[in-house]
C-alpha cells in the first residue's frame, strides 16, 4: 500500500494545487470583506459561481469565432470578474448598506442577509439560465488549445495545460492584489477602513467607496476562480458555490482570516490537505470510506482550527475591549 | 368602526358562502388585518374574531383554498396577542379553529390535513430553533441535521433497516414509536451536546458557520453510511417506516359519531399528535422564556462579558439553549418519519435548515406566534401558492421553458424573505417585545 | 466670523442626551480648551464637530457655513482635523502609512512629502520607527504620530481629544510645547483635556462643560483663578 | 481579614504592560480608591479582579480563597460584583428582569423544574422577585421595574446597574467610575449611597474614580496607578500629600498650587 501511496503523491501534490490556487482566490474575497465589515460575506459563493457560469457562457457562444483558446480564456477571464465584480458591488449597495446605515448593533442581521442573498443569487442564475437554455447544469466547452497535457519528472506528474494555466493566472492575481494592497493609496485604505473605520473617515476617506472597492476587487478575484474552476472541472450549476465557498471560508480562517497571505496560504494548504484525504482515504480505509468524506475532513480541520487557534496561522490576538 | 368590521365580515361570510376560493379569501384576509388593527371594543372584536372563523371554516370546507388555513392561523394568532379578549373567548375559539374547522376543512379535503400537519411539524420546529436564535442569540445553520437525527432514529429501527446490522425482530412495532420519541429527545440532545461542545465556544458569526459544515456533514453520513455497514441505506432512504396503530383512536371516534375512513383516520391521528406536540412546545418555551434561564439566555445574547459578571456561565447556558432546541427537532422528526413512512437524505439538506430559519425570522425572532404564523404562512406558500403560480404559468405561457417553473425556485423566496424583513422589519411580523427593544436603537 | 462655532447643539447616543445644548465659537489662531469631568461630554462635542455622530438639533458652522449634515471625511476635506481620544491610529500600517493615510485628500505626491518631512522635523522619533508598525510604538509616540497624521492634512482648525492620557509627565510637557509651537506657527486648536491646569495654562479661553452642558466659560486664565473650577477640576478642595 | 489580596498582578498585551506587578490589599468593610490619569490601567486592572482577563503573572485572593484564573462567572459566584465603566445594562429587558439576572446564582430552579414550571419553580421565581423588588425598593427604582432598562435617565441607570450587581449578593463590589457624567449633587448621593451601602450590607468596596472630592471623601485608603504600576497607596490624607502623587496625576505645573 505504501508504495501505491508515494508512486502517485506527485500527482496528489499537484492536483492539490490546483485545488489550492481556486480556494486562495476565492478565500481572498471572504477575506477582504470580512477585514473591513467583519461580515461573514455568504454571497461570495454565488459571486465565484457566476463567475463559472459566465465562463461557460462566453466558452459556449464564443468558441467557433475566437480561433485562439487562449484569447478566449482572457475573454472569459475579463468578463467573469467583470460580472461578477459588478453583482457583489450591487450586492453590498442594496442588502449590506441599508443595513450599517440603520447602524444595527445586532450581529445575526448581517449574516442573515448574506444567507438571503446567497439563495437569490443562486435562484436568480437558475432562472436565466432556465429561460436562456431551459437547463441550469451546464458543461463547459472543451477547446484544444487548453486541452494539451504533458507529463514532468518522467512521468510522475501528469500536466494538463488548463492547471497550469490556472496556476500562472491566479500567481499573477495574487501578485497583483497583494501589490495593489500593499503598495498603492488604495490598498493603504483598505487596509485602513479594515483596522478602524472611524478613524479612517477622519483622514478623509469615504468608507462606503472603499467598502464598494473592496467588494469589487474581492468579487472580481472570485469571478475569476470562478471561470478557471469551469475550466478546470468542467461541470457548473447555480450551486457549484456553496461547497467551494464553504471551503475558502475555512481556508480564510486557516490562514487568520482578514489576513491577506493567511488567506493565500489558508487556501494553499487547504487544497492539499482535501486533495489527500480525497484520494488516501479510500486507498487507506480499503474502500470502505469514499471520496466523498473529503468534504467532511474539510469542515473538521474548520472546527479544529477555531478551537485551537482561533486566529489562523497567521493571524493576530486582538484584545477585546472591556 | 365596530358598524364597519361587522359589515365587512359579514360580507365575507356572503362571499365565502357564494363564491368560495382564492379571491374572497383574499377579501377574508383584508378583513381580518382590518378587524385586527380597527379600535373595536373587546366584545365586537370577539364577535367579529367568531363571525371569521366561521366564514373561514366555511371557505375552507367548499373551496379547499388554502388562503383560509392562512386566515384561521391569523385569528389565532389574533387571539394569541390583541389585549382585553376574555380569556373564555380566547379558548373556546381558538379550540374550535383546531379541533372543528381544520379537521372539517380536512375531511372535505384531504390536502388541508396534510397541510396542517406540515405546518404542524415545522411551527413545532421554528418553536424549537426559536429557542436557539430567538432567545439565545445562536444562528444555527445546521438546524434540520437534528431533524435528521430524530427521523433515523425511528426510520432505522421501525423498518427492516435495522437488520442490517442488529440481530432481532425488526421492523419493531409501530406502538415502539411513542418510546422512540422519549429516545429521539436523547439522541438529538446527545447530538447537540457533541456539535454544541465545539461550535459553542466560538463568536456567533464562526458558529453560523460551523453549524451550517456540521449540517452538512450529518447529511453525507446520511448519504453514505450504506457502505462499509448499510446504517442509512444512503441516498434511497428507508421505507416503509412503521406507524403506531391507532384502532383506538378510531374506536374512541366512532364513539363521538366521527367515523373515518382510510384517508384519513391517520391523517386525523397525526394532525392531533402534532396538535398536542405544539401545546407542550409553546408552553415549554413560554415557561423557559420566564424562567432564570430564559433570562440567562437573553442576557448573553444582549452582553456576554455583563452576563458572565452576573455568574452566568457561557457554554453550559448555551449549551442548554442548543440542546433544547435539538431536541424538539428531534422528537419532530420520529414523528415526520412515521407519518411520511419514508426517510431520505434529501430531506434535511441546507435547503431545511434555513427554510426553519426563514419561518422564525418572518414571524419575529423570539415570539412564540410568530413562529407559528411563520410555519404556517412559509409552508402554505412552499406547497400550495408556489404549486398554484407553476399551474397558473404552465397554463398561461406554455411557451416558457419548464425550467421556469416558479415551484422550483422556493431558494429565491426563502432568501427574499430573509432580506427583506432583515432590510424592512428585522423584529419580524409579530415582534417580541425584547427583540423589538433590541432593533430599535440606533 | 468665527473660524468654528456651535450653536445650540444637542446630541444623543440612543437615548442617551449627551449635549444638551452646547454652544462655543473659536477664533481663528487661538488655543481654546473644554474641561470637564470624564463623561461630561467633551469627546461627544469633538465627535460632533467632526461628523462622527450627528447632533439631532443646533448647528456647527465651519467658517460660517453649516457642516452638521455632512459626513466625516467631507468635513476633513473643509480642514478640520481631529486627534482622536486614545490616539486611534492604525495598528498595522507603519508610521509612515500612517502619514500617508493622513494626506489621504492631496493629490500632489510632492505636498505630501513635503508635510512629511515637517512632521518627521516636528518628531525625530517618528523618522527613527518609520518602518515599525503604529501598534509598536510606545504611548507618548502613539501621540506624536496622531498628531502627525492630522498635521498632514494641513487642517486649519486641530480639535484634540485628551492629548496627554495616559503619557508619562515628561511626555505630557513634550506634546504640550507642541502644542503651543502650532499654535504660535498660527494653527488654531480646540483642546479637550482632563488635566484642567495644564490645560489652562497654555489655552486662550476655556469652557467648561458638566453633563452635556457649558456650565462657564471664559479667559483661561480666569477659569483658572475660579474657585469653582477650582474646587471641581484642579482637585483642590 | 482581608476581603482582597492582590500579589504582583501583571498583565501584558503584546509590548504593552497594562497592569505592571500590582500588589494590594484591601480589608473587609473598607472602602478602598483606585485612582490614576486616563490610561493607567485602573480598568484593565478590574478586569483582572474579575476575570475577564486572567494575570500573566501573580495571585489573587479573595477572602483569603485563590481566584487566579477563574473565569467570570465563577468569581462572580465567589460575590464579587461589578459595574462597568460604559453602563453594561440588558437594555432590551425591563429593570425588574435586570435584577433577576443579577440574582441567577442564588435561584435555585433546576432546569426540569423550569421546563415544566413546577411548584418548586414558581415559589423559587415568587420569592426572587419579591427580592429584587425589595432591592429596587432600596435603591430608589421600585416605580421604574416594568419599564425597559435602557429608557432610563443616566443617572438612573447607573444605578440600576449597583443594584444589579447587589442583587448577586457580593460580598466585594467593583465600581467603575460610578460617578462619571454626574452632577455634583447626584455625585453626592452618590457618596451617601455607597457608604450606606458599607454601613447596613457590610459589602467591601472597591472604586476607580475620576472624581476627586468624592475619592477623596469617601475612600478609608487609595492606590495610585500609573503607567501600569502602583506608585502609592494610603489614607486620603498620605496620597494627597505624596510628590509623586501630585506630579503623575495632577500635572508637573500643579505641584506647587495643591493644597
Amino acid at each position: 500500500m505504501l508504495e501505491q501511496i508515494l508512486s502517485i503523491l506527485p500527482q496528489v501534490i499537484f492536483d492539490g494545487l490546483v485545488l489550492g490556487f481556486v480556494y486562495a482566490m476565492v478565500a481572498l474575497g471572504y477575506t477582504m470583506v470580512y477585514g473591513v465589515l467583519e461580515l461573514i460575506n455568504f454571497a461570495h459563493s454565488e459571486i465565484f459561481m457566476i463567475g463559472a457560469v459566465v465562463g461557460v457562457e462566453v466558452f459556449r457562444y464564443l468558441a467557433p469565432q475566437v480561433p485562439n483558446g487562449f484569447l478566449l480564456l482572457l475573454i472569459a477571464l475579463l468578463l467573469g470578474g467583470a460580472i461578477a465584480g459588478a453583482t457583489a458591488i450591487l450586492v453590498e449597495r442594496f442588502a449590506y448598506r441599508p443595513l450599517r446605515k440603520r447602524g444595527t448593533t445586532n450581529r445575526l442581521v448581517p449574516l442573515i442577509t448574506a444567507i438571503g442573498v446567497s439563495f437569490i443569487l443562486q435562484d436568480l442564475v437558475r432562472l436565466i439560465e432556465g429561460l436562456w437554455h431551459n437547463e441550469f447544469f451546464l458543461r463547459m466547452r472543451t477547446v484544444e488549445d487548453l486541452e494539451g497535457s504533458f507529463d514532468l519528472f518522467g512521468g510522475a506528474i501528469f500536466v494538463q495545460t488548463k492547471s497550469l494555466v490556472l496556476i500562472l493566472v491566479s500567481m499573477a492575481m495574487l501578485v497583483g492584489l497583494t501589490y495593489l494592497v500593499n503598495r498603492t493609496k488604495l490598498g493603504v485604505a483598505i487596509r485602513a477602513v479594515a483596522q478602524d473605520l472611524q478613524t479612517a473617515s477622519l483622514m478623509g476617506i469615504d468608507p462606503d467607496r472603499i467598502i464598494s472597492r473592496t467588494f469589487l476587487i474581492g468579487g472580481s478575484l472570485g469571478g475569476v476562480a470562478g471561470v478557471l474552476f469551469a475550466l478546470q472541472y468542467t461541470t457548473v450549476n447555480p450551486y457549484v458555490g456553496f461547497l467551494p465557498g464553504v471551503k475558502a471560508f475555512t481556508a480564510a480562517v486557516l490562514g487568520g482570516i482578514g489576513n491577506i497571505p493567511g488567506a493565500m496560504l489558508g487556501g494553499l494548504v487547504l487544497g492539499q490537505l482535501e486533495n489527500f484525504f480525497g484520494t488516501y482515504l479510500p486507498i487507506l480505509t480499503n474502500g470502505n470510506f469514499g471520496t466523498e468524506y473529503k468534504d467532511v475532513v474539510a469542515f473538521l480541520i474548520l472546527i479544529l482550527i477555531l478551537l485551537l487557534r482561533p486566529q489562523g496561522l497567521l493571524g493576530q490576538v486582538v484584545k477585546e475591549k472591556v | 368602526m365596530s358598524a364597519l368590521a361587522f359589515a365587512l365580515n359579514l360580507g365575507y361570510l356572503a362571499l365565502a358562502f357564494l363564491a368560495p376560493g382564492a379571491l374572497s379569501n383574499l377579501f377574508g384576509l383584508g378583513a381580518l388585518l382590518y378587524t385586527a388593527f380597527a379600535r373595536l371594543s373587546p366584545n365586537a372584536r370577539a364577535l367579529n374574531l367568531a363571525l371569521l372563523t366561521l366564514a373561514f371554516t366555511l371557505n375552507l370546507q367548499r373551496s379547499g383554498n388554502t388562503l383560509g388555513l392562512i386566515g384561521l392561523v391569523g385569528i389565532l394568532v389574533a387571539l394569541t396577542t390583541l389585549p382585553k379578549i376574555p380569556t373564555w373567548v380566547r379558548a373556546l375559539l381558538g379550540l374550535a379553529i383546531l379541533l372543528l374547522s381544520v379537521p372539517i376543512a380536512g375531511f372535505a379535503n384531504t390536502f388541508i390535513f396534510e397541510l396542517g400537519i406540515q405546518i404542524g411539524i415545522y411551527a413545532a420546529m421554528a418553536l424549537g430553533l426559536n429557542v436557539v436564535v430567538g432567545m439565545a442569540g445562536l444562528l444555527d445553520l445546521g438546524y434540520a441535521a437534528f431533524f435528521a437525527v430524530g427521523a433515523y432514529t425511528w426510520a432505522i429501527f421501525g423498518s427492516e433497516q435495522a437488520k442490517n446490522f442488529l440481530q432481532g425482530n425488526f421492523p419493531l412495532p409501530g406502538e415502539y414509536m411513542y418510546l422512540f420519541m422519549g429516545i429521539a429527545i436523547v439522541t438529538t440532545a446527545i447530538t447537540g451536546l457533541l456539535i454544541g461542545l465545539p461550535a459553542l465556544r466560538l463568536r456567533g458569526d464562526y458558529l453560523a458557520i460551523v453549524t451550517l459544515g456540521l449540517g452538512e456533514v450529518v447529511r453525507i453520513l446520511a448519504n453514505n453510511l450504506d457502505h462499509p455497514i448499510n446504517i442509512t441505506n444512503g441516498p434511497q432512504g428507508i421505507t416503509p417506516v412503521q406507524r403506531p396503530p391507532i384502532d383506538g383512536f378510531r374506536n374512541l371516534m366512532a364513539h363521538l359519531g366521527v367515523p373515518l375512513d382510510r384517508t384519513t383516520d391517520y391523517q386525523l391521528f397525526f394532525y392531533l399528535l402534532v396538535l398536542l406536540m405544539i401545546g407542550l412546545v409553546v408552553l415549554v418555551n413560554v415557561n423557559l422564556a420566564n424562567s432564570r434561564f430564559g433570562r440567562a439566555w437573553v442576557a448573553i445574547r444582549e452582553d456576554e462579558i455583563a452576563a458572565r459578571s452576573m455568574g452566568i456561565p457561557l457554554l453550559p447556558t448555551k449549551l442548554l439553549a442548543f440542546m433544547t432546541g435539538a431536541a424538539f427537532s428531534g422528537v419532530m422528526g420520529v414523528i415526520f418519519a412515521a407519518q411520511r413512512t419514508f426517510v431520505s437524505p434529501e430531506s434535511f439538506t441546507l435547503l431545511a435548515s434555513i427554510t426553519i430559519l426563514g419561518m422564525v425570522i418572518l414571524g419575529g425572532m423570539g415570539s412564540i406566534p410568530g413562529a407559528i404564523l411563520g410555519a404556517a404562512a412559509l409552508t402554505i406558500l412552499n406547497l400550495d401558492i408556489l404549486k398554484t403560480f407553476s399551474e397558473f404559468v404552465r397554463t398561461s405561457f406554455p411557451q416558457l421553458p419548464s425550467q421556469v417553473d416558479p415551484a422550483k425556485y422556493e431558494r429565491l423566496v426563502f432568501g427574499l424573505v430573509l432580506v427583506l424583513m432583515m432590510i424592512f422589519r428585522p423584529e419580524g411580523l409579530i415582534p417580541e417585545r425584547r427583540h423589538r427593544a433590541e432593533m430599535e436603537e440606533a | 466670523m468665527s473660524l468654528l462655532e456651535l450653536k445650540d447643539v444637542h446630541t444623543y447616543y440612543g437615548h442617551i442626551h449627551a449635549l444638551k445644548g452646547v454652544s462655543l465659537r473659536v477664533e481663528e489662531g487661538e488655543i481654546v480648551t473644554l474641561i470637564g469631568s470624564n463623561g461630561a461630554g467633551k469627546s461627544t462635542t469633538l465627535r460632533t464637530i467632526s461628523g462622527l455622530v450627528r447632533p439631532r438639533q443646533g448647528e456647527v458652522l465651519f467658517q460660517g457655513k453649516p457642516i452638521h449634515r455632512l459626513p466625516a471625511h467631507q468635513i476633513v476635506a473643509l480642514g478640520v482635523g481631529h486627534v482622536p481620544e486614545g490616539r486611534r491610529i492604525f495598528p498595522r500600517l507603519t508610521v509612515e502609512e500612517n502619514l500617508e493615510i493622513g494626506a489621504y485628500l492631496e493629490k500632489d505626491r510632492k505636498v505630501v512629502q513635503a508635510r512629511k518631512e515637517e512632521v518627521y522635523a516636528l518628531f525625530p522619533r517618528l523618522y527613527e520607527r518609520r518602518q515599525q508598525k503604529g501598534g509598536t510604538l510606545s504611548g507618548g509616540e502613539q501621540q506624536m504620530l496622531a498628531i502627525g497624521r492630522a498635521l498632514m492634512q494641513n487642517p486649519r482648525i486641530l480639535l484634540m481629544d485628551e492629548p496627554s492620557m495616559g503619557l508619562a509627565p515628561v511626555l505630557v510637557d513634550f506634546i504640550f510645547e507642541i502644542i503651543q509651537r502650532l499654535n504660535r506657527e498660527g494653527r488654531t486648536i480646540l483642546l479637550v483635556e482632563q488635566n484642567a491646569r495644564l490645560a489652562l495654562q497654555i489655552a486662550h479661553r476655556g469652557y467648561v462643560l458638566a453633563t452635556g452642558e457649558i456650565t462657564l466659560y471664559g479667559l483661561a486664565r480666569e477659569l483658572a483663578e475660579n474657585p469653582e473650577v477650582q474646587k471641581a477640576y484642579l482637585g483642590e478642595g | 481579614m482581608k476581603a482582597l489580596e492582590v500579589q504582583g498582578a501583571t498583565k501584558r498585551f503584546g509590548g504593552l504592560v497594562a497592569v505592571n506587578n500590582v500588589s494590594l490589599t484591601v480589608n473587609q468593610g473598607e472602602i478602598f480608591s483606585v485612582i490614576g490619569p486616563n490610561g493607567a490601567g485602573k480598568t484593565t486592572f478590574f478586569n483582572l479582579l474579575t476575570g475577564i482577563y486572567a494575570p500573566d503573572e501573580g495571585r489573587i485572593f479573595l477572602f483569603g480563597k485563590d481566584i487566579t484564573g477563574f473565569p467570570p462567572d465563577r468569581v462572580a459566584k465567589e460575590g464579587v460584583g461589578r459595574t462597568f465603566q460604559n453602563i453594561r445594562l440588558f437594555g432590551a429587558m425591563t429593570v425588574l428582569e435586570n435584577l433577576l439576572v443579577g440574582m441567577h446564582v442564588h435561584i435555585r430552579v433546576p432546569y426540569f423544574h423550569a421546563l415544566f414550571r413546577t411548584p418548586l419553580a414558581q415559589r423559587e421565581e415568587r420569592r426572587a422577585k419579591e427580592e429584587a423588588e425589595r432591592l429596587l425598593a432600596y435603591v430608589g427604582l421600585l416605580h421604574r421595574k416594568d419599564e425597559l432598562a435602557k429608557n432610563l435617565p443616566y443617572g438612573e441607570q447607573r444605578k440600576l446597574e449597583i443594584a444589579r450587581a447587589l442583587a448577586l449578593k457580593p460580598r466585594l463590589l467593583l465600581l467603575d467610575e460610578p460617578a462619571a457624567g454626574m452632577n455634583p449633587k447626584e455625585t453626592e448621593e452618590l457618596q451617601a449611597f455607597i457608604q450606606r451601602l458599607r454601613a447596613e450590607l457590610g459589602i467591601t468596596v472597591v472604586l476607580i474614580e475620576h472624581d476627586m472630592r468624592l475619592v477623596m471623601r469617601i475612600s478609608d485608603r487609595i492606590a495610585v496607578l500609573e503607567y501600569g504600576s502602583k506608585i502609592a497607596e494610603g489614607t486620603p490624607e498620605e496620597v494627597r500629600k505624596n510628590p509623586r502623587v501630585i506630579e503623575a496625576y495632577l500635572g508637573k505645573g500643579a505641584a506647587g498650587g495643591a493644597a
